[in-house]
């Protein structure tokens, strides 16, 4: 059976955009490994230091800012001190702009709570000079400042002074850390990456090169539920179910109409 | 290939402009372990990389060195590649165009490379028929090599005054905007086949769909694992990962590259054998092989 | 209402309704989309990369060693000119090259020896077992040397249903992502832009 | 020399970054901290190339009134007003650089991206059927984690998400990892040869 494909682009639409006008609050259940991330965060001592780095496009936004702030609403209310760039050009006024709005919303200080620091290309060569020392692959800041005159950047040399690094991505970036500051540098690494990417990191979640993985919408919305801090990724969860239950049944009719022309034929 | 006294020799510049850098910059004060680790000539927790690196150069490098003795090596069949003659073919039949992307990738990705030598061959082929063979491009660089190797292999085949460089031709840095015009080309033109091969990302459903509803025969190849679930779904035939890579080899039947995939296929066995050794000793709780692995 | 809000609610629209088909709205927003990324891309680049970490040591500090990348890097530009358009292939030799020796040793570290020595599970354990044989069958598809057929052809097989796992597995997470992407485009429109969800 | 330079550049650089990989001596680290900044230098000139590319193509049509010039122009209005709005009043906070990405980059490249969604249910509509063994473990694999990754699995029945979990965490996992080390052993044997200079592809046959 052929369906026109703008009816399967019709029924997508609805079933996203009603349940969130009507919502439904299907409860959700955290799992494992968003658990780690957590738990990684939470196991650090107030004053230490988290390297977030915006490793993503604009495209991928919707998934990537609910993750981002729950992570950093995490840190800001432990008293980390939040060290961030990005290494590709989009996270860069993304990145900048998310991590302000959450430190304004906890009243940290720029320069001693947290710091911008811009974006780096050729990110192999900037996951590896981080290793040998912070001031040379970042001499500035984003706003152009001096990263020895800033308080928090003057007291960090590299992977050693930094207690974990989050990396807030879309695409194999990870692999790069993990390939060069992991290995290389045993720095401990957490990811937070768009659903897509998540099957990808499996592997190293076991080999236990990544301290932890919160995967997309629904890792946010159970990241928010460990910080007790409701925001984005909870609201969409409902049409997240429905949209697949839409699709599996999509999938579902296409098998029956096929067996049965089939069967038709024989 | 350079000749080994040579490389040793620059081998032996490049230390040596390196220890005179190194004589200029400003003594470090030596306080702790790590300062200590600085003046030594080897890092000994990394034995077992080196040990690891010992391994694959020598049995890659001695198949290449056999491959080129001895010239023909067996590589089995690989699906993908017979279905890539028969999809020529079926577009010359109907007098239609080929599509050929190369994804995303970079000249210095090992998947643009492949893509690149498996190129050579098919406008090898299409110069024969004089089928006509349209490259839309993300990366200027990628843009440059295609057109030098598409231009060398029309000669090759004879037909030297088939080539049009315009068919070949730069589209954007952009990734959406990629895949909007090489939909667009899709649409207007229909062409009978698309090659897909090299690394993609979220945009490989979108040319497969749009592919598939043209009726378009659909063969992919990809390192991008992500994207191969949606080459499997959407095309007639994926080339998963490595088979890419060996794909490139099978079709240059360069003794050398054939060697190195046979290289390959000994590590693999290696890998096969010490995973199972591994598992085997852990089942007895010894750590003896786990320990020596980073 | 906010005329930032109005403008990204019409250039939404416009692209959703390539969905319709092809139509001069879609093709506006989307060259206006190339146009406006590649000017972001080339300002943020020369703010925060060309100028600190090159003209900045070089300049400023005086450091004659940054003329090396600063020649290098002006050989890409050659490529515009065919005469001499050879000599961009030192820069990029030394990209490739140099990018093929940092890669080969992290790649056995961390792509093939650290990946080994998780997959080494004890065999008492049914978890254990499933992914030896996953990683090894899946190993033997990919070999080379010798056709999939008679005995070999066994394992072969299994490695393909193993992928074709991964692959559905894949797709399926897959589903989620774009799913959530469409969650997060219409959090905008239906909220900010109407103003029907909070 | 046009042919060997490269190849001699290329090995020089090539064999250096592997063997100071195992060499911690302070003189290797400095060199080899050198070359990285100089990759990330010159990467960046390579894409800068790729923009100059861009409007070199974008003002021939336009010039050339080629079929549907007003989009190319539209193209490059967008790209100078972006350069010239960074350039002349910053890229802070309030800069109507700022105002141009947030307002229109990041809405157009989102809305692109959903777009997905669209085609994924298409193509699952299309492609999952079970027409063979392979066709059809993939169809459930795929089934069972899009039910078990939401909260309406857990409603149908109470193992759906750990089933979904258990096979990412294992079989797929594990021939995930399977494909990862295939692709790693082409990528050490490619490299190799890349230093070596027998693959030279990228130079371009000549």
């Amino acid at each position: 059976m052929k369906i026109d494909r703008r009816i399967i682009f019709v029924l997508i639409a609805i079933s996203v955009a009603i349940p969130l006008i009507f919502k439904i609050g299907l409860p959700n259940k955290v799992t494992k490994e968003v658990k780690m991330v957590y738990d990684s965060i939470e196991e650090l001592e107030q004053g230490e230091v988290v390297l977030v780095s915006f490793d993503h496009e604009a495209s991928s936004l919707p998934e990537i800012k609910p993750m981002a702030e729950a992570v950093l609403r995490h840190c800001f209310s432990k008293n980390l001190k939040v060290v961030s760039f990005a290494l590709l050009a989009e996270g860069t006024a993304i990145g900048d702009e998310i991590l302000r709005n959450v430190a304004n919303e906890y009243d940290r200080k720029y320069g001693r709570d947290y710091v911008f620091l811009g974006f780096r290309p050729q990110y192999t060569a900037a996951i590896l000079g981080l290793g040998e020392d912070l001031h040379r692959v970042f001499p500035e800041d984003y706003k152009g400042i001096s990263t020895f005159e800033l308080p928090l950047t003057k007291e960090i040399k590299n992977y050693e002074d930094i207690s974990l690094v989050v990396s807030l991505a879309d695409g194999d970036l990870p692999t790069y850390w993990i390939n060069y500051a992991e290995a290389r540098y045993d720095q401990r690494i957490a990811i937070a990456v768009t659903a897509v990417m998540a099957t990808t990191y499996y592997p190293y979640l076991s080999s236990k090169q990544i301290t932890g993985l919160v995967g997309g919408l629904k890792g946010a919305a159970e990241y928010e539920i460990l910080i007790d801090k409701p925001g984005m990724g909870s609201k969409g969860m409902d049409a997240q179910s429905v949209a697949h239950v839409v699709i599996l049944l999509l999938v579902v009719l296409g098998n029956v109409s096929y067996f049965l022309s089939g069967k038709l034929r024989k | 290939m350079l000749k080994p006294k040579k490389r040793i020799f620059i081998l032996f510049l490049l230390l040596l402009f390196f220890f005179l850098l190194n004589s200029i910059t400003p003594a470090f004060a030596q306080k702790n372990e790590v300062e200590e680790l600085k003046q030594r000539w080897f890092d000994p927790e990394k034995a077992n990389v080196l040990a690891g690196l010992v391994t694959c150069i020598v049995l890659i490098f001695f198949f290449i060195i056999y491959g080129k003795k001895k010239g023909k090596l067996f590589i089995r069949e690989i699906a993908g590649l017979q279905a890539i003659d028969d999809a020529i073919g079926r577009a010359t039949e109907m007098g239609k165009p080929i599509l050929y992307s190369a994804g995303l990738g970079k000249m210095d990705r090992v998947a643009t490379m492949a893509s690149m030598n498996i190129l050579g061959t098919v406008a090898e082929k299409v110069a024969e028929y004089n089928t006509p063979l349209i490259f839309p491009n993300y990366d200027p660089v990628v843009m440059a090599v295609a057109q030098e190797v598409v231009k060398e292999s029309f000669t090759r085949a004879g037909h030297p005054e088939f080539y049009n460089p315009d068919n070949i031709f730069f589209v954007t840095q952009s990734q959406f905007g990629y895949v909007a015009a090489v939909d667009g080309i899709m649409v207007r033109q229909k062409p009978a086949t698309n090659l897909f091969l090299g690394t993609f990302e979220a945009e490989s459903l979108i040319l497969a769909e749009t592919g598939n509803s043209i009726g378009a025969i659909q063969i992919a190849g990809t390192d991008s694992t992500i994207q191969l679930s949606f080459f499997i779904v959407a095309c007639d035939y994926t080339l998963i990962g490595e088979e890419l890579f060996a794909a490139s080899g099978y079709l240059t039947k360069d003794p050398m590259v054939l060697g190195s995939i046979k290289g390959q296929d000994f590590l693999k066995i290696l890998i096969i054998i010490l995973v199972l050794a591994g598992g085997i000793l852990a089942t007895f709780n010894s750590e003896f092989l786990t320990k020596l692995f980073p | 209402m906010d005329i930032g809000i109005l403008t990204s609610a019409l250039l939404t629209l416009f692209i959703f309704s390539f969905l319709y088909k092809d139509n001069p709205f879609y093709k506006f927003a989307e060259h206006l989309l190339v146009g406006i990324s590649v000017g972001y891309f080339l300002v943020i680049a020369i703010n925060t990369t060309v100028l600190p970490t090159l003209f900045l040591p070089l300049f400023k500090e005086g450091n004659l060693l940054y003329i090396i990348p600063g020649i290098l890097g002006f050989f890409m530009f050659l490529r515009f000119f065919p005469k001499i358009s050879w000599v961009s292939r030192i820069s990029l030799a030394l990209i490739i090259g140099a990018g093929a020796g940092v890669s080969i040793p992290a790649v056995i570290e961390a792509q093939i020896m650290a990946q080994m020595k998780a997959s080494m599970l004890k065999f008492t354990s049914f978890d254990g077992i499933v992914v030896m044989t996953a990683l090894c069958t899946t190993l033997i598809y990919f070999f080379f040397s010798k056709k999939h057929t008679g005995w070999f052809g066994a394992p072969a097989k299994v490695g393909t249903w193993f992928l074709m796992v991964f692959f559905g597995a894949t797709f399926g997470y897959t589903v989620m992502s774009r799913i959530s992407l469409l969650i997060g485009r219409l959090q905008f429109l239906l909220g900010d832009f109407l103003h029907i969800i909070d | 020399m046009r042919r060997q330079l490269p190849i001699i550049v290329c090995f020089g650089f090539g064999a250096f970054m592997l063997i100071q990989f195992f060499i911690p001596k302070r003189s290797f680290i400095f060199a080899y901290e050198n070359v990285l900044d100089w990759m990330q230098i010159i990467y960046v000139f390579t894409l800068l190339v790729g923009v100059a590319n861009y409007i070199k193509i974008n003002s021939k049509k336009v010039t050339g009134k080629a079929k549907g010039w007003g989009y190319n122009l539209i193209a490059l209005l967008g790209l100078f007003s972006m350069v010239i709005l960074g350039f002349a009043k910053g890229t802070d906070q309030g800069s109507p650089f700022l105002w141009m990405f947030n307002n229109l980059q990041v809405p157009m490249q989102s809305t692109m991206f959903s777009l997905l969604a669209f085609f994924v249910a298409s193509a699952a509509y299309r492609g999952f059927r079970a027409r063979t063994k392979e066709a059809t473990i993939l169809l459930l694999s795929a089934g069972i984690v899009m039910l078990g990754r939401v909260p309406i699995g857990e409603m149908i029945h109470s193992s759906v998400p750990d089933l979904a979990n258990w096979i990412l965490n294992f079989p797929s996992m594990a021939a995930r990892r399977g494909i990862l080390i295939g692709i790693g052993l082409g990528t050490i044997s490619t490299s190799l040869r890349i230093i070596l200079g027998i693959e030279r592809t990228y130079l371009g046959r000549e």
